[in-house]
């Protein structure tokens, strides 16, 4: 369904070039979900985005990303809008500043399905907000975004993204606002749709909760490139790369005992670390030799640790 | 094409026939209402409604005699008492018409000023009668020569008592139904843009009317106004652009109508000033400049230049001998300079004035002209003061100005007009003292002898350029383009060309 | 007590139609608490429920519709203009959505030493840059992040620079709208660690919304449970983990999601269900009867009240 | 590696090479009309009575002509230029601001404060300006001073509606909000949260303003207030051009062309600052 | 929405009352009155004259008698124009320039926006510079200079159009509306494309792009929107300005429009239609005013609440 191959993302920063997204490459099957986490910052949602087409203005792609044999970075604008919104939908991040703030949200819903005639698109934009569990949905639909909370914003973007029914669905972290006993609804929703009809799923998320639900296979990111690539259960039940394991390890339980202070994984990220050469979790691993500096660990058989594989 | 289309310049201020004060709104009127006495297209006075007059000896009793048959454009007849009626509505409070000083100033009517102040109703009291319906009887308190210059024009006008007493002023506006008596009556008025006037089949004269129909059209910008006139839409037009004159003057030289008005230009200086109540430098900075570069190459309004003041508008009238007239500019200059330095100016002693002039282009111009002539010659820093014109008509009487560029309408073509004007005790803003002016001008009054009154006015003007309070600068010309395939046109210093004496070809 | 609600209501006005006035939608209803210095409450709740509109009001950003807030025992809606603004600098809030809090055409360092400016008047510029970088670096961004725009920023970055403006001016409260929603674990972990500290050494008191009862467990003194702008229970924290009382805190308490697959696939498929209410038309009885398994005729005609039930206020009698 | 905001827009205005050429063809512009004149042994208030309405000739005492009183024309042009210059960027600059605090204030107090500023504005747009020039020359004197309140009295009204209505939209964004809650004086808001997001705007629009002022100047000198002859101002020298354009129509290009040249620099000069101001802005 | 409106619309009242009570009373200050045109009217007669007007009366009774008449509709009689009264004049102009100011602010709205968004669209090039070009044009080259060029050009060179007046239906509508609605092109390309630039970059922009609706309907449905804002507050005053006249138009246009009244009155002290053109003018515009108001506020939602 989509293969992505040494995906590069760069940003133009004051005359330079800043690699924010550095050769990731993974692949989703029909039917899928695919886990993405990582560290705040790593290039996450960038390769969403490039994926849509949708870098900002001072961003470039590089490599390539197949999506049923088509390379969506190479295509024309046309030809990609052939897809968005229809074979392939994306889920915000900031579902504020991603809705527009002067149109009702149902008709920001209906344009998805902007073939159909005005009132059947209405109408099911307001099935699917009550799908994603929006009360009143029909009075609901009727007004604007800034009336919404943060949670009922989020799912409206979810919402628009379902209503596209797409092959390929892109989800950036899509439940952050929403309290648990929605997220699992919506989280349920999601798991029937990549079962049923067969959607792929890329799903960005910090809560390896989330990840342990819905996904299939994982990929955590660091630092713009990919640390491992791995089965839910596999990574849950042994992360092999230092990173994987700092996170979970950081991962706060609910039946472990309360500690005075919470578990980090030491040392701080370093800005711009998809630019430099090395891994970029060396500054902070535990196992860090001093090729780990200097190499950039390749991706083998899932995991980007020498030091591991060894 | 039978429609003769005129421009009128801005919009008319009224079509009343007993209010309207504008010279263009008078075109209108002299072809939709006929006085006693009307004008040709040369100036020439010709009778109008009346078809002869007599005189007393004593100058002081007009008689006009009507057509017989006369009928207003409604078929009822007119009458010697709608004469009466008009100068009674014109001289009436109510009426608020600032026309009726022609009758108790310009020429003194029994009567008329009472009536003008309030101060009496009565009508009985008035100096204008109708003994019967054919006859209109003025009555004078000094004789007046030019009383029939006056009834030639457009303050003349009868009044239809029937309508009037109906609708009221309203009457005159009430397009298809106004009721006149000339040549033309009103049948299609659309204010800022035209009046159209269809010809009257009542009028006595009606066999000899050519053109059926005559539009005037208001146009306020006159490069506008050439525009139409180039397009054709316009056979006479009401101005010519300056900018435009040389060139149109050049290429269509039979169309450019370029004649003298009865306006005078002249700039007077302020006498309560230390500066300018020197009689020496005034005449230094009259004599400095040069008007005929003045007016031919700057202001180039086709304006002549001038060194009377009232002379120049009746060619029966001489006026005193001017010197400087006759010098070149050379010894004008010469002599300026000489009495500029009596007066106590020079290098060591420098002088600036302030020429108050109104912000159109050809009074700035002829102001920045002056002021440049007078640094050039007398080495005077000017300060030219463009005003709006209102208030620069009240400026005048805060005389905060050294000098006063002025311009006079006459009231019609002859020196009287002029020259009374002048008269200390009828114009006190010029603050001029000169009680022998006041005496020339009352002993001329009393003449009823046109060329004894003529000879004593022009003593009184000697007089009153012997003091310069003011220096004359040029007499404003009328500037019109005609269509050649408009006849019958001429040069008229009255400044009436009535559609009636013209044919269309 | 740093900041009090007492019997707190807040509305929007909300537009309807051409004809009729805007009419107030009551979104919080009658909420009441005490905060201490150095402690936390935690506010958990549906999403929608009015969580973020009552932090608005807690800073008399919205206005309190019924009831009263109190700032160390004043009244802020009575309090002069000036005292009220100086009286913020102490009173910081955290958005939920953090690009769309900060001025697109500021840079991160503007954005961060600006209120500094307002507060600290003689403050020169190194000092407030240095101060920025430090507390920057305390929510594990470097100093490069300085001179960004707010476009230029992940979501999670955005958000770190949210908390660092709110720390900056080193408040006495803040209120926390879900301050770590988009940080991985281990930032996450880093910044609930500094709020601790925070507290513990400036006696920093803090109003901590969030969906993360993990990490609310990890904060909070006190927690209170919201459904539909109302609050349903209120205990402390400790008895809350234990043992919460409410159906609705109960259900909320299962639908934590674990790191571990096999337990999360087994739970698939067994979310809460039932139909939300609105706000709109609030349901007359208890406002989770239609999701509560538990629930009885008169759940459904008339609300129960909050009552208290062992250490804890809870607003269902069965 | 530390961008100061400053060289930042400064690298994002050079980028716009158009704004560049442009700012260069202003800057000669400007020199042209400041030092332009000191090449020449008479000045533009000079009369040559002997050379009147001479037509261009390159080679000549007066290389573009004279006027109706034989003034050199390039040298009151170059002089009309230095007064307009000066009144055309201190007008569009005045109104600018007033404009913008006024417009900024209004609408991001909103309500009651809001309803009146703009009844005000409202009131000085409809108070009839001829009255008020008539008026501000009469207690000002027909001089620069009046000049100047006359042009600026109204020309900030339409950027103070502009800037109100974005005030208005910016007000209810979060970003103030939570400038507010930071404790944020509502001065301290307006200048630098509101100002900030609107200058854009005033920007574009008080480029348009420059040549605005400057033309409206020749309108006022007709009610009699302002630059008076024989100083020379591009207004006035337009205006007497335009009289005369269909038979000498050297005299309204000359001025005319450079005002439209500064104009069209100007337009793309504000162009550049848009990039320059906007962070998003790539560089 | 309707109680806003209500609320502006009273607030409107007040601020037209404050309008005309100020320019009342403040333009008899102004030297020279209606009838300070000829010097020779010996005062008495004069007196009369002004007294047939009221002008006699202590200025406050004026206006009383000035309120007194306008409560009944009744503006006073011209003093410029001796045969109408304002009602009279305004009635018989404001047609023409009505219809004049309407056809320009649509043209002008219709191409500046054009202009603008093909210029934020292309901007930094050829497209961009050429339509700022063409939309400063109409404030380069100013209308005085403009109008008789085109009139030069079409009408007398070409002979397609007639010079001037308004006979000739619409043909006599076509220069004078292009050419009074360039200087008002500028102004809103220009706002239209800075504005536009800044929305097409807005978070949202990139959600409506996601939904693969092509780039047309982008910025139609999305981007246009917030762009427009600005622009929809700059139309408010521009409309009450050219619907009700434009001296300059009018005057080289030879119509017969109101907008040569703004000027003239008050160069005549004609005090009535002086107040008449202030009150049409001032009506408008706060008239207009609050119909960019509740545009804004049907743009904009969230300028809905208070
Ligand atoms: N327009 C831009 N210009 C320059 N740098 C950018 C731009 N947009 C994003 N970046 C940088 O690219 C990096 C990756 O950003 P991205 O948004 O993909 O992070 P993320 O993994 O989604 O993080 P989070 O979980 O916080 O959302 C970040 O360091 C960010 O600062
Ligand atoms: N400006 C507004 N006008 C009208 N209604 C609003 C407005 N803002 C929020 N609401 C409504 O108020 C209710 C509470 O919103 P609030 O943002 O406080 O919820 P929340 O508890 O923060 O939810 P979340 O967890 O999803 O952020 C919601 O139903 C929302 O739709
Ligand atoms: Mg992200
Ligand atoms: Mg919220």
């Amino acid at each position: 369904m989509l293969e992505i191959k040494g995906l590069t993302v760069d940003f133009r920063v004051e005359g330079r070039m800043v690699r924010a997204v550095d050769g990731v490459s993974l692949s989703i099957a029909k039917g899928q979900v695919m886990g993405l986490v990582g560290e705040s910052g790593s290039g996450k949602s960038q390769v969403l985005y490039a994926l849509m087409g949708l870098l900002a203005e001072n961003g470039r792609a590089g490599g390539q990303a197949l999506f049923q044999g088509q390379d969506l970075l190479t295509m024309a604008p046309r030809a990609l809008d052939l897809l968005r919104g229809k074979r392939i939908a994306m889920i915000f991040q900031d579902p504020m500043t991603a809705l527009n703030p002067y149109q009702r949200v149902g008709d920001q819903l209906a344009e998805v399905l902007f073939h159909l005639p005005k009132a059947q698109a209405w109408e099911r934009a307001v099935a699917m907000l009550e799908r994603v569990k929006i009360p009143d949905a029909a009075a609901r639909a009727r007004r604007y975004p800034h009336e919404f909370s943060g949670g009922m914003r989020q799912r409206v973007m979810i919402a628009m993204a379902l209503l596209a029914e797409p092959d390929l669905l892109l989800a950036d972290e899509p439940t952050t606002a929403l309290d648990v006993t929605i997220q699992a609804q919506i989280l349920d929703l999601l798991g029937e749709l990549a079962a049923e009809t067969q959607t792929a799923i890329l799903i960005v998320t910090h809560d390896l909760g989330v990840v342990a639900r819905l996904c299939d296979r994982v990929t955590v990111l660091y630092g713009g490139r990919v640390m491992e690539e791995a089965g839910a259960e596999a990574l849950f039940e042994a992360p092999r790369h230092p990173y994987s394991q700092g996170l979970l390890a950081a991962t706060p339980r609910m039946e472990a005992p309360l500690a005075p202070r919470m578990t980090t994984i030491p040392g701080t990220p370093r800005a711009g670390a998809a630019s430099l050469p090395g891994c970029p979790f060396a500054p902070r691993c535990a196992l860090v030799t001093d090729r780990c500096r200097k190499e950039t660990p390749q991706l083998i058989e899932g995991i980007a640790c020498r030091e591991v594989t060894r | 094409d039978d429609v003769l289309d005129r421009g009128v310049g801005s919009e008319w201020s009224s079509l009343d026939p007993q209010v309207n004060f504008d010279a263009a709104a008078g075109w209108i009127q002299m072809d939709a209402y006929e006085g006693l006495v009307t004008f040709g297209t040369d100036g020439s006075l010709r009778p109008g409604a009346a078809e002869r007059w007599d005189v007393s000896p004593d100058g002081l009793t007009y008689t006009f005699h009507l057509r017989p048959g006369l009928k207003w454009s409604n078929g009822e007849p007119l009458v010697a008492q709608d004469f009466v009626n008009g100068v009674l509505r014109t001289l009436n409070p109510e009426t608020a018409s600032d026309k009726g000083y022609y009758f108790y100033s310009v020429v003194k009517v029994k009567g008329a000023e009472a009536l003008a102040n309030g101060e009496t109703k009565d009508a009985a009291t008035l100096g204008v009668t109708a003994p019967d319906p054919q006859t209109v009887v003025f009555q004078l308190l000094t004789p007046a020569p030019h009383l029939l210059q006056i009834m030639g024009g457009f303050q003349m006008a009868p009044l239809y008592s029937p309508t009037f007493a109906e609708k009221g002023a309203a009457s005159f506006i009430d397009a298809g139904n106004v009721v006149s008596n000339g040549a033309y009556t009103i049948t299609e008025i659309v204010p800022q843009s035209h009046v159209l006037l269809t010809k009257n089949p009542n009028y006595w004269d009606a066999a000899n009317v050519a053109i059926p129909q005559v539009k005037y059209h208001v146009t306020e910008d006159s490069s506008t106004e050439l525009k139409r006139y180039q397009a054709g839409e316009l056979d006479i037009t009401y101005d010519i652009p300056l900018a435009q004159m040389e060139t149109l003057k050049a290429e269509i030289p039979d169309q450019v109508k370029i004649a003298p008005s009865t306006e005078v230009v002249y700039y007077s200086f302020n006498l309560t000033k230390e500066a300018t109540a020197n009689p020496d430098l005034r005449r230094a900075l009259s004599l400095a400049i040069d008007r005929e570069t003045l007016e031919g190459k700057i202001v180039k309004s086709g304006a002549i230049p001038d060194y009377s003041y009232a002379g120049g508008f009746d060619p029966a009238y001489q006026g005193p001998q001017i010197a400087e007239a006759a010098m070149s500019q050379a010894e004008r200059e010469a002599l300026a300079k000489e009495l500029f330095a009596k007066a106590g100016y020079g290098p060591d002693k420098p002088l600036k004035l302030t020429i108050v002039c109104t912000v159109a282009e050809e009074s700035k111009k002829r102001a920045q002209g002056v002021a440049l002539m007078w640094k050039k010659t007398l080495g005077i820093e000017v300060e030219v003061q463009a005003m709006e014109r209102k208030a620069w008509l009240d400026a005048f009487y805060a005389m905060g100005w050294d000098v006063f560029a002025d311009n006079l309408v006459g009231d019609f073509a002859g020196p009287e007009t002029f020259l009374a004007y002048m008269r200390p005790s009828a114009e006190p803003g010029y603050q001029w003292v000169k009680p022998e002016y006041d005496a020339a001008m009352d002993a001329a009054a009393a003449l009823a002898d046109p060329a004894q009154r003529y000879e004593a006015l022009a003593k009184a003007e000697k007089i009153l350029l012997d003091d310069a309070i003011f220096a004359p600068m040029a007499i404003t010309p009328t500037r019109m383009l005609v269509s050649p395939a408009v006849k019958g046109w001429g040069e008229s210093p009255a400044g009436y060309w009535n559609s009636q004496f013209l044919t269309l070809e | 007590m740093i900041l009090e609600a007492r019997n707190l209501s807040v509305a929007y006005p909300l537009p309807r139609g051409l004809i009729s006035r805007p009419a107030p939608l009551t979104v919080v209803h009658d909420v009441s608490f005490r905060l201490e210095r150095g402690k936390t409450l935690g506010i958990v709740g549906e999403s929608g429920c009015g969580k973020s509109t009552l932090g608005r009001a807690l800073l008399h950003l919205l206005p309190a519709a019924k009831g009263e807030v109190l700032w160390a025992g004043e009244n802020p809606a009575q309090m002069a203009p000036e005292t009220l603004r100086k009286a913020r600098a102490k009173r910081q809030i955290i958005f939920q959505d953090p690009i769309a809090a900060l001025d697109p055409r500021m840079t991160v360092l503007k954005s961060l030493t600006r209120p500094l400016a307002t507060f600290e008047p003689g403050i020169t510029r190194a000092e407030s840059r240095d101060r920025a970088a430090e507390v920057l670096q305390r929510t594990g961004l470097s100093a490069d992040y300085l001179a960004r725009y707010p476009h230029e920023l992940s979501g999670g970055q955005a958000q770190r620079v949210g908390i660092a403006r709110a720390l900056i001016a080193r408040p006495e409260v803040i209120i926390c709208d879900e301050p770590v929603s988009a940080l991985d674990v281990s930032i996450q972990a880093q910044v609930v660690n500094l709020l601790l500290d925070l507290q513990e050494d400036l006696g920093l008191a803090l109003v901590f919304i969030s969906h993360n009862l993990a990490v609310v467990r990890q904060m909070a003194d006190e927690v209170m449970v919201m459904c539909l702008g109302r609050v349903v229970e209120q205990a402390p924290a400790e008895a809350f983990h234990l043992s919460p009382q409410h159906p609705y805190s109960q259900a909320l308490r299962q639908a934590v999601p674990e790191p571990d697959p096999l337990a999360e696939r087994s739970r698939r498929g067994k979310a809460l269900q039932g139909e939300l209410p609105s706000v709109h038309a609030p349901p007359p009885g208890c406002v989770f009867a239609s999701r509560c398994d538990r629930a009885r005729p008169e759940c459904r005609t008339t609300r129960p009240e909050l009552a208290p039930r062992g250490a804890a206020l809870v607003a269902c009698p069965y | 590696m530390a961008r100061s905001p400053f060289r930042l827009a400064l690298a994002r205005f050079l980028k716009n090479r158009m704004a560049v050429a442009c700012t260069l063809l202003l800057a000669l512009i400007v020199a042209l009309c400041f030092l332009g004149p000191l090449f020449f042994p008479f000045t533009g208030e000079d009369s040559d009575f002997d050379n009147i309405s001479a037509p261009i000739d390159l080679f000549s005492a007066h290389p573009f002509g004279t006027d109706d009183f034989g003034r050199d024309l390039l040298v009151r042009v170059m002089e009309g230029g230095q007064v307009s210059l000066t009144i055309g960027f201190l007008g569009a600059l005045a109104a600018g601001v007033i404009g913008t605090l006024y417009g900024a204030v209004a609408g991001f107090a909103g309500g009651r404060l809001d309803r009146l500023m703009m009844a005000a504005v409202e009131v000085l747009y409809g108070f009839p300006y001829v009255i008020l020039v008539v008026l501000l020359s009469m207690l000002l004197g027909g001089g620069n001073i009046a000049l100047f309140a006359a042009i600026v009295f109204t020309l900030w009204l339409t950027p103070a509606t502009i800037v109100r209505a974005q005030a208005q939209s910016l007000a209810r964004r979060e970003f103030i909000e939570a400038a507010r809650a930071g404790g944020m004086t509502n001065t301290a808001i307006v200048l630098q949260h509101i100002v900030p997001n609107t200058m854009v705007l005033v920007l574009v629009y008080g480029s348009l303003l420059v040549p605005e002022v400057i033309l409206s100047e020749s309108f006022l000198s007709f009610l009699g207030i302002g630059i008076k002859e024989p100083q020379a101002s591009w207004g006035n020298l337009i205006e007497a051009g335009t009289a005369q354009m269909e038979t000498d129509l050297r005299l309204l290009a000359l001025p005319g062309g450079l005002l439209a040249l500064v104009l069209f620099s100007l337009n793309f000069i504000a162009d550049g600052l848009r990039d320059a101001f906007d962070p998003k802005e790539r560089l | 929405m309707i109680s806003f409106v209500a609320k502006r619309l009273w607030s409107g009242l007040w601020t037209l009352a404050a309008l005309i009570t100020l320019t009342f009373f403040v333009m008899r200050l102004v030297p020279g009155g209606p009838f300070s045109k000829n010097r020779k009217i010996s005062p008495e007669v004069q007196a009369n004259i002004e007294a047939a007007f009221h002008l006699d009366e202590p200025v406050w009774r004026q206006f009383l008698r000035y309120l007194g008449g306008l409560v009944q509709g009744d503006l006073g009689p011209s003093l410029r124009f001796r045969d109408y009264s304002v009602n009279d004049l305004i009635g018989s102009g404001l047609p023409y320039s009505l219809t004049l100011g309407f056809w320009a602010i649509l043209v002008a709205a219709a191409l500046g926006i054009s202009l603008g968004m093909a210029g934020a669209l292309r901007r930094n090039g050829p497209v961009d510079w050429a339509t700022g070009a063409f939309g400063v044009m109409g404030i380069a080259v100013p209308i005085f200079i403009l109008g008789p060029l085109a009139q030069l050009y079409f009408s007398l060179h070409l002979g397609l159009l007639p010079v001037s007046g308004w006979n000739d239906g619409i043909r006599s509508l076509i220069l004078p509306v292009l050419i009074l609605a360039l200087p008002n092109v500028a102004y809103i390309s220009r706002l239209t494309r800075s504005s536009l630039i800044e929305s097409l970059r807005e978070p949202h922009i990139r959600t409506a792009r996601a939904k693969g609706i092509g780039p047309w309907r982008v910025l139609r449905a999305h981007a246009l929107n917030g762009a427009l804002l600005p622009v929809v507050a700059y139309l408010g005053p521009a409309t009450a300005g050219l619907i009700t006249g434009s001296i300059l138009i009018e005057t080289i246009f030879a119509l017969p429009g109101v907008g040569r009244h703004f000027v003239d009155a008050a160069l005549n002290r004609d005090y009535p239609l002086v107040m008449g053109i202030t009150l049409l003018y001032g009506g408008f515009l706060i008239l207009f005013n609050i119909l960019t108001d509740i545009t804004r506020a049907w743009m904009d939602p969230r300028l809905r609440h208070g």
